[in-house]
């Protein structure tokens, strides 16, 4: 079992969207604590699930394999995930695993929440 | 090669010192010329090489020894680029086994080898003589295509492309 | 003493690296429990160090080599500082010429050894056997005060107190 | 003879006043390009000189060094001398000397040009 890691995973409703905004470095000692908290969130159902990046400072690639599993069972369950508020840094990781055209990505919050995203 | 490095950093395989080390990489790769989104790129490829070090190499154990050692690669007289090597004493394993997953298989874990591919121009995997694995990178000024060059052949001879 | 550093760095004695070992030292500091604020002054007494080898040691050649080793100190089970070895093969003086200056007296320089007393509980000076000097500090979690304690022997036993 | 360093420094004239303002870090390669803005600012006998600090990321002693001097010319020539907009990082760096009591510091340009500081 993973030791967790000093991460601060900040997790909000909003007009039936859950919102999971984990803060700080998202690396191998914090994924573990990210990924439970969005498998807490599909497990409440949402209408979808937004992950709020603004407060990630660093993501290395358990973080992106957290997001990756997300987005597994926001297929298998059928709920939109959406990314959003990604820092010049993270999104560089998500370009060079050649991953940001797999994900949903909005700009912010606003329009991740918004029903075109 | 038997010139000492620019830099070398030797550290425990702790996590605790990932962070740091990346960012004395990134702020380095700057200062010898290297555009600053490259520098970026070098340090998250040479995090990755350390935490699969301590995750796979040392199998999350923090008292193992791991040697990042820096080197410049100078053409003509003109900074040309990186020469970075990654040394330790871990567990070996046939640098066959060490890749990078495909892509189209959207799933969790095989991202680091992968980013670090993508980011460096040559990537080596050997076994070292005695015990542990060597990693050797190159990273040249200005180029920014994936790894192409030879890959993964271990000290006793053996190779394969990755 | 004969334990592995935590961690080490190699570096030649050129300032374009300083400002990278500055920031490994400054977040290392942080992530094994410093206070940002002591993290910023280990870090600033390191670079002024270095600078000071590059530029006294070295007289500002830039192929020198400096090793820079970092070792925690625990007691009873917990973190409760550093300590830090910086060791060069560049001029030998003697330690009793390294001094900080009195403040009273304005004028530029000797400010570097003052700026490492302050933030340091331990600095001491020592020719090395061979060749080059090493600077040995200890910085104690939560210490705020200037360097006290002894200071400033060399290996051929002579003493002075800064 | 110290090699200049990659710094910039931005000299301006406003209301009699000298402003300079170095950009970046000062450090040993910087010092010297610092120094000879400021002792040819002085030269030009302005009302009062102030450094701007805001644009200075890190300061090492050759920096600090650098203004004791300056505070020596402007002793000497009864020139007032005021730093100006410093970074949290960098006002550490004057009060770990215990320089921060020496100089006249004001919280921004704007007050380092009142005749009050
Ligand atoms: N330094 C290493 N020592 C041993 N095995 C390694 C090392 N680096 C990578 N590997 C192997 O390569 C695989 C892929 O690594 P990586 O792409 O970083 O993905 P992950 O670490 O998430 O499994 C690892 O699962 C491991 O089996
Ligand atoms: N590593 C060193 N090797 C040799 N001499 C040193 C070293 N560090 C400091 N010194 C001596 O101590 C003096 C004071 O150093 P410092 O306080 O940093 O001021 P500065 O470098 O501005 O002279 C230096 O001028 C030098 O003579």
């Amino acid at each position: 079992m993973a030791e967790k890691g000093p991460i601060v995973v900040n997790v909000r409703q909003i007009d039936g969207a859950a919102v999971v905004a984990p803060e700080g470095e998202v690396g191998y000692h914090e994924a573990p604590t990210l990924r439970q908290a969005l498998r807490e969130a599909f497990d409440r159902k949402p209408a979808r699930l937004v992950a709020d990046l603004s407060g990630v400072t660093y993501m290395a690639t358990p973080g992106l394999a957290t997001l990756v599993e997300a987005l597994q069972i926001s297929k298998r369950t059928q709920t939109p995930l959406v990314l959003c508020a990604l820092s010049g840094r993270v999104r560089a990781v998500f370009e060079i695993a050649r991953l940001h055209t797999v994900f949903t990505i909005a700009e912010d919050l606003q329009s991740a929440l918004s029903p075109k995203a | 090669m038997n010139a000492p490095p620019d830099i070398a950093v030797e550290l425990s395989s702790n996590p605790a010192y990932l962070c740091g080390v990346r960012e004395l990489v990134n702020l380095i790769s700057r200062r010898v010329g290297f555009p600053d989104g490259q520098a970026s790129k070098i340090a998250l490829a040479v995090d990755e090489a350390l935490a699969n070090v301590m995750n796979h190499g040392y199998l999350r154990r923090t008292d193992g020894r791991i040697w990042l050692r820096i080197y410049r690669i100078d053409a003509q007289g003109a900074f040309s680029g990186f020469r970075i090597i990654i040394e330790d004493e871990g567990r070996q394993v046939d640098p066959s086994q060490i890749k990078s997953r495909d892509l189209a298989d959207i799933r969790p874990g095989g991202l680091g080898v992968h980013i670090i591919r993508e980011v460096m121009d040559t990537v080596l995997y050997e076994k070292r003589e005695s015990t542990g694995m060597r990693l050797t990178m190159v990273k040249l000024l200005g180029s920014d295509a994936r790894a192409t060059g030879s890959c993964c052949t271990d000290s006793s001879g053996g190779g394969c492309r990755g």
